[in-house]
């Protein structure tokens, strides 16, 4: 039987092929691999589904021992969230045209080109900043980059990074600095945010995140990047784009760079799958040079007034250097910057600060909800977005109480604490459920 | 469509969605913190944005809709439409759920792991990395910690091929090596005795693909292997063109220490105009324990995850880009070790046909007489000499005919290259249209150079002027910054 | 796309989907039971299909693609992706499934019923058929079986106005009846002097609408229905227009004793190239025996499912259509009563905006001086004097332009008809653009008729020669056809 | 707030219309309607859920409110069957360009005419005519319409119509048929095929179905066609088209008219909204005339070589002559048909074939393995296609019994007769699932 996925498996096509070409078989074709490298025997293999129907039997007993967080009430945050995602969002997405297609040049795929070019462009407004790059792989890399970019920019190889920060992506910026820069880390004040910090002129860039990994906003933007700039290093800042239509961003108390994780924005949790960095900068050369990735630019054509698209300054990147470029650049999160577009373009300003305002409202009422019911509230007197931390006698126990009940209750940092996420899919009744069924599992 | 800018579309006051209220008291925000000026999106109505973007969509190509036969390297194949399904079945999972409730999505990260370990030859896999770019700085993490464990690590050079990949060579600089790019000799293969000169005791590994971009198999690269593994390197295969080979040939059998798959390549998740992709790394038992974690684990019952002794950390966040994982499991699944087989040799057949047709077109060719794979990088040199006319003007051009071709990475070491790569997924009669058109377009430059260096003529936009792209003063990576130097009059750089 | 018919991309021994295999003993059929011949369907693999008709979608427009506001009568709008998700979590479920498992979507029957009943002032509302025309339909055998039940099955005359949807007439002739209709008198409004001379003791009932297709609404509407409950007919309300008077005015209040409206109108269900759609009939007390079976029942804490006494039968299988039915629900939910004001307020508001636009175009006029509700029939009788240019011509020029337009239903007592419908859905800008493309192709009609004429320039296909449409010796309704006439040679009528 | 579905609803746009109007107000546009027919209140509705996400909410507690043929093994059919549907098919509807698309003419909707003439031209091949309509709301519809076609041909009233059929379809043809037409019901046999029939001169058709209610393949095709023919009279088949590639097409027995559902081609069952009628004739002008459901044909354009479309003898239907047209026409069930065409090109001969054989043998061995488990089967010696009767002490008891299982055992046809439906979905292992079942529960 001739695959569906394989039109020229069929027997007569494959015959007509050969002949055509004037060879014998298709074994003639790999006459180049010596034998003692063949395999001589079937790959081990599953039995296939070929019929679909079989296929989506099979799929759907695996994928039905799940649970996911539209069947249990879910707290759960820590670097993937769960916001509302606008079913134009999907619908778009979605589109074959968009799904399937991949680097096509600024003519046959100019669809690709604008849209990416108006959500760099809408992340631009929303950060105050003229460069934003075609979105990286995930905001761990997004911070990645960024220092490195602080470090080339600088010539420097220290940078000064909040221990505020998901141990995940601490562990990534070793990893990724690692060969030839230093990490230092910044202590957390009592109050949640970056505690006081000491710089030298060693230093490439200091590294905040607001709101950071206990969801506290820091406060001193300002003072840390004039402490900065005294240095002669950068202050650059891992911001979740959804704050901002309510917070500052952080040009707007100077930050050299901004970078972070668009997941937020109009994109599912994806069991994680659904993470995208940004990179923003002013528009300033040597740090407009220093971008590995990818920047759309809008131009003429032949045609006056029509615009067109195309890359931006492309001999900074390694496809066009190689080794000599900056660090590497290859397929990343395309379409969840596409869809992040859609998702800025749908909420508008008032959107955005709307849903800033009820994430601020909601996640001060849960975190008054848990203290009533009996946990410690930590950083409870500083502003918080979304997360905050909490203490009990074993988080362990507690989310299995939780669990039994449908609810996923947090995230664990450690033994005793407890992330709890609270976003604008949360009612106030949900909440609710939440502190019940603490109070009665504490 | 002759579609606006989006902020174009902008009216105040307007809204695409609304936003659940605050039905809780307000907080209040100190100055400084709290946002001043409202950004400057686009205020639309649901139907408007839905709309812009359609358009956009209808704009734009893809492997659905056109003969995606012209993105070599790439592997542009169909994606099962019914695998989106099932990708989307995991949309609302989050990634940090206690184990118990992800049990199903953890048998498949398991099943295909063991699946690629078998296609492979290799022990155990990863599938955390983002795309193969990703997978190939996964195994260069991984080596350099396996050097650094063993106490090498003085090791600090990383050979390559210039017609591998060029991630092979910017991840190995990312991570802190001097990287040895060996040309090709005479007949198209990287140059054996250039290897053997620059391994040594500095060597770290090498990182080759095979078949390289030309779609070359290089029958000596078990020598390759054995050259790095004599001065104690390893050897690391980028399988990113595996696309022919699956199930005729192994990296384990070939001796390789390390391995990666690109996930939307080989086993077709879908592009997504770049990304989300997904890469997979295989390694020999040596390797195991500095494996990105968390991997899984089976006890025979109940899946779990776990952190290899020694890992290097988190290539990305969470596990793996789940969404793709679930995909690839099902197109093996669909396909079975026959299928994967005839995926390998239809590939294969379809690639010679395609390159017959090529051929006969006076003014391609395909530098080295050798045989291919899964794919060619052909050369229109002698056009271009006759014409001069460009491939990438023939590959703007063949765009008004509903076909595009990728030229090829820099540098253009083949001249006036186009690399095409046919897959399976197309038939014959698509086969010949494409090489139709190639033809069409190269009679076109014969005749008239000049219409064909104007092209486009039948797409949304005209040949656009790159060299504001280039130039610091007129570029405009964001609409702000084209407003500000190109319509508020001031021109002045920011 | 230059796309082929599909029986032209047929390759034999290709397929696009594989089919679960026995796995039981077959079954043995007698001759003459057994298919002898395969039918000649297309063979192809998945891509090509899925290509195919991804390319036939784009070469079709859609409220989601263009500004269409020209599908006048019809009422496009935006049907929200929202409910379309909804719509989708009804796939699999089974009608006849126990009530016990199906207790949400019979309360979404349920809620959306009251809701209509509110929105009509009607008592009950069956959400059975299938679109509007089939509601109508209901209507007239709800009609007829009152009529029989009360011993007044003599009554066998229908009234309606020539403004009102073809289906009215022509279901009521299906049922039986004959069918007298009234003409516009000199102001535009069906004409109450010839009701008067048409009601008797024949009469079963009025099947009106208000406003008329012309977008004027009949201000003598209640004298209209007391003239036939005086000899004893029904009046029913055919409410495809309601979309300017939605919480403005009633159809209860008017004294109408059913009304239907088309879900996929006025309440947002997607068009679907022409259905699935769905209608809902509203009764008064006096009809509810008489509904279609079965209806929703709800005891205070569960809902179930029961049929009416003298119930008409069935209009349609099962339920309803319930995917529609609940993105109707959801649409309502959405807005609420405020909602719904605006929806007719901006509706009509736009519809007398776009008026005033189109009137400023030379050659366009929209006959009777009267105030419009949410559309209007308006006329290039002006323009199509002066040039010779009909208005489908007009027509199928500005679909160059990336828009269309529907004339009216026959006959065209409006001539030169072209009939525009802004719905609340399109902005100012659109409503502009719209009107600016008009008045280019009228301009183009005066400067250059046959290139009007002409028209399309810029679509797939070019001008249809319709004269073989209508000779039964070379109508094609089939491929099979097409290839016996003309292309076997054979030329033969089967 | 401005609604996302209303954009002119936005005070300045409004405002800024009117004053281009010369108007005051909106109300001034409802000067014609007159005071005592004003609603003076506001609609008494729920409270809106502007916020999609609220919407979302509220729409999944209401639809997690049910259980689903795939969270349930159901074995039910009586008209809407639970066939695989390829995911291409969904694809392909739910594309906006086709979803959201009504009317437009051959140009601008060139797509949806050559996709309904590619269905239709499909259906003519399965079912060797030469006719056939753009789809038509259902089955019922498509019966009832190709009877009072047969009538209108022959100029007669009354139709024998096989009481083999199901209850509520014979309702919508009585309702249908009722003002003008006679129906006469022909027996059953034992077999459970139609019984023996007499006609007379008065006989518009005969009509019978194959499968029928029973699941009964009627073998007597070609015999009950002659003798139609043989009082002048047309032979109207209601087939399932998905049987056809095993099953010969009523035209090879010489029918007249061949009428159906639809819906087994590529549509999910949807709570019975997805249903569509096919009727098909031979290219007979006088019979063609009778069509009500428009027609799309081929038609060359201006450009040789080049196809367009459009309607075959509009002046047929009721938009072109009102009621002197034939029954009515209007929005009916086209996406459906664009569908199943998608289907049959997937599908193609062999796919049709073996999912006809697959029916057969699973049919076959879900008789033998509930009478096997206590069950009496009805017609046993017949041949059956995808449905079967079995006699049981009380259906209702049964069916609670299985439900408790999570099983939907089958429709019940009276209080002791139990209608199971099996196709190409159910496994072996299902139909063994449902025997120990029954054989526990009875």
């Amino acid at each position: 039987m001739t695959h569906p996925y394989i039109p020229n498996a069929e027997p007569g096509a494959r015959a007509s092929m050969l002949a055509a070409i004037g060879a014998e078989s298709v074994g003639e074709f790999y006459a180049d691999i010596p034998p003692d490298l063949r395999l001589d025997r079937p790959l081990d293999l599953p039995a296939p589904l070929v019929a679909e129907h079989d296929l989506v039997r099979h799929m759907r007993g695996l994928l039905d021992r799940t649970t996911d967080t539209t069947r249990a009430l879910s707290f759960l945050g820590h670097g993937c969230y769960p916001h509302h995602v606008p079913a134009v969002c999907d619908e778009v997405n979605s589109r074959s045209e968009f799904l399937t297609a991949y680097a096509g040049e600024p003519y046959e795929d100019h669809g690709r080109f604008q849209a990416l070019f108006e959500y760099v462009s809408m992340m631009g407004e929303l950060l105050e900043m003229d460069v934003v790059n075609v979105p990286t792989y995930d905001g761990f890399q997004a911070a990645g980059t960024a220092l490195r970019m602080a470090c080339r920019y600088t010539g420097r190889s220290k940078v000064l990074v909040t221990s505020a920060i998901a141990a995940d992506k601490l562990s990534k910026l070793r990893d990724f600095l690692a060969p030839d820069i230093e990490i230092v880390l910044a202590p957390v004040a009592g109050n949640g945010e970056i505690g006081e910090v000491a710089l030298d002129a060693g230093y490439a860039a200091v590294y905040l995140e607001t709101p950071n990994v206990y969801g506290v906003v820091e406060t001193r933007g300002r003072e840390l990047a004039d402490l900065a700039h005294a240095h002669g290093a950068l202050l650059v800042v891992g911001a979740d784009p959804i704050s901002l239509g309510v917070l500052a961003p952080p040009a707007a108390y100077g930050a050299d760079i901004a970078c972070g994780d668009i997941q937020s924005l109009g994109i599912h949790q994806n069991h994680g799958g659904g993470q995208a960095g940004y990179i923003a900068t002013q528009d300033h050369e040597p740090l407009v040079a220093e971008f590995p990735s990818r920047l759309f630019g809008i131009a003429p054509t032949k045609v006056p007034g029509e615009y067109g698209f195309g890359d931006v300054f492309y001999d900074r990147t390694s496809f066009a250097l190689r080794e000599e470029g900056k660090e590497w650049v290859g397929t990343a999160a395309a379409l969840w910057g596409i869809t992040a577009g859609v998702y800025l373009a749908l909420m508008g300003p008032r959107g955005m600060r709307e849903v800033g305002e009820t994430i601020l409202a909601r996640t001060r009422y849960a975190m008054d909800a848990l203290k009533a019911a009996g946990a410690t509230v930590l950083h409870e007197d500083a502003i918080h977005f979304r997360e905050f931390a909490v203490r009990v006698p074993s988080a362990g126990a507690l989310l299995d109480a939780l669990r039994a009940r449908d609810i996923y209750g947090g995230v664990p940092l450690d033994d005793r604490t407890l992330l709890v996420c609270v976003t604008e899919r949360h009612s106030i009744s949900d909440i609710d459920r939440l502190a019940t069924a603490v109070r009665e599992a504490l | 469509w002759d579609e606006p800018i989006i902020f174009e579309l902008s009216h105040p006051g307007r809204r695409g969605v609304a936003v659940p209220a605050p039905d809780a008291p307000p907080v209040e925000l100190p100055e400084g913190v709290r946002r001043e000026n409202p950004p400057a999106l686009p205020e639309m109505s649901q139907l408007h944005v839905l709309r812009h973007y359609l358009r956009l969509s209808q704009e734009n190509l893809g492997v659905d809709l056109n003969i995606d036969v012209g993105q070599g390297t790439c592997t542009m194949k169909y994606s099962p439409k019914v695998n989106d399904t099932f990708a989307n079945a995991v949309a609302e999972l989050h990634p940090l759920q206690h184990e118990d409730t992800v049990q199903g999505v953890l048998e498949i990260y398991w099943r295909l792991e063991r699946m690629l370990a078998e296609i492979s030859g290799m022990s155990r896999v990863s599938l955390q990395p983002g795309s193969g770019s990703a997978a190939i700085y996964a195994n260069i993490a991984m080596i350099r910690a396996y050097h650094a464990a063993r106490g090498e690590g003085h090791r600090d050079q990383v050979i390559t091929t210039m017609f591998s990949h060029p991630s092979n060579a910017a991840c190995a600089k990312t991570a802190g090596y001097e990287v040895i790019t060996l040309m090709p000799d005479a007949d198209g293969y990287p140059d054996i005795e250039a290897l053997r000169a620059a391994v040594g005791p500095r060597t770290a590994a090498l990182m080759i693909t095979n078949p390289e971009d030309t779609g070359i198999f290089n029958p000596r690269i078990r020598e390759f292997v054995e050259l790095v593994h004599g001065v104690g390197g390893l050897a690391c295969y980028d399988q990113a063109n595996a696309n022919g080979i699956l199930g005729i040939t192994r990296a384990r059998d070939a001796g390789f220490d390390l391995c990666h798959f690109n996930l939307h390549k080989t086993f077709s998740t879908p592009h997504a105009c770049g990304g989300p992709a997904a890469g997979a790394c295989g390694v020999a038992p040596e390797l195991e324990p500095f494996l990105p974690g968390p991997v899984v684990s089976f006890d025979g019952e109940r899946y779990g995850l776990e952190t290899p002794e020694r890992s290097v950390g988190k290539i990305r966040p969470f596990l793996g880009v789940t969404p793709n994982i679930v995909r690839a499991y099902a197109w093996i699944m669909a396909l079975g070790a026959e299928g994967l087989r005839e995926v390998a040799e239809t590939a294969v057949l379809n690639n010679n046909y395609l390159m017959h047709q090529i051929l006969q077109i006076p003014g391609a060719s395909a530098p080295w007489d050798k045989r291919r794979v899964e794919q060619v990088r052909y050369s229109w040199r002698e056009l271009a000499e006759e014409t001069g006319v460009h491939s990438e003007e023939i590959g703007v051009r063949a765009a008004d005919f509903g076909v595009h071709y990728w030229t090829s990475h820099h540098p253009y070491l083949v001249p006036e290259p186009f690399t095409l790569e046919p897959t399976e997924s197309y038939s014959r009669e698509d086969l010949d249209e494409y090489a139709a058109i190639l033809a069409h377009v190269a009679e076109e430059a014969r005749r008239d150079p000049e219409f064909v260096k104007g092209a486009p003529y039948n797409q949304t936009i005209h040949k656009i002027d790159p060299t504001a792209l280039d130039d610091p003063k007129r570029w405009a990576p964001t609409w702000r910054a084209y407003v500000r130097k190109h319509l508020s009059g001031s021109g002045s750089e920011g």
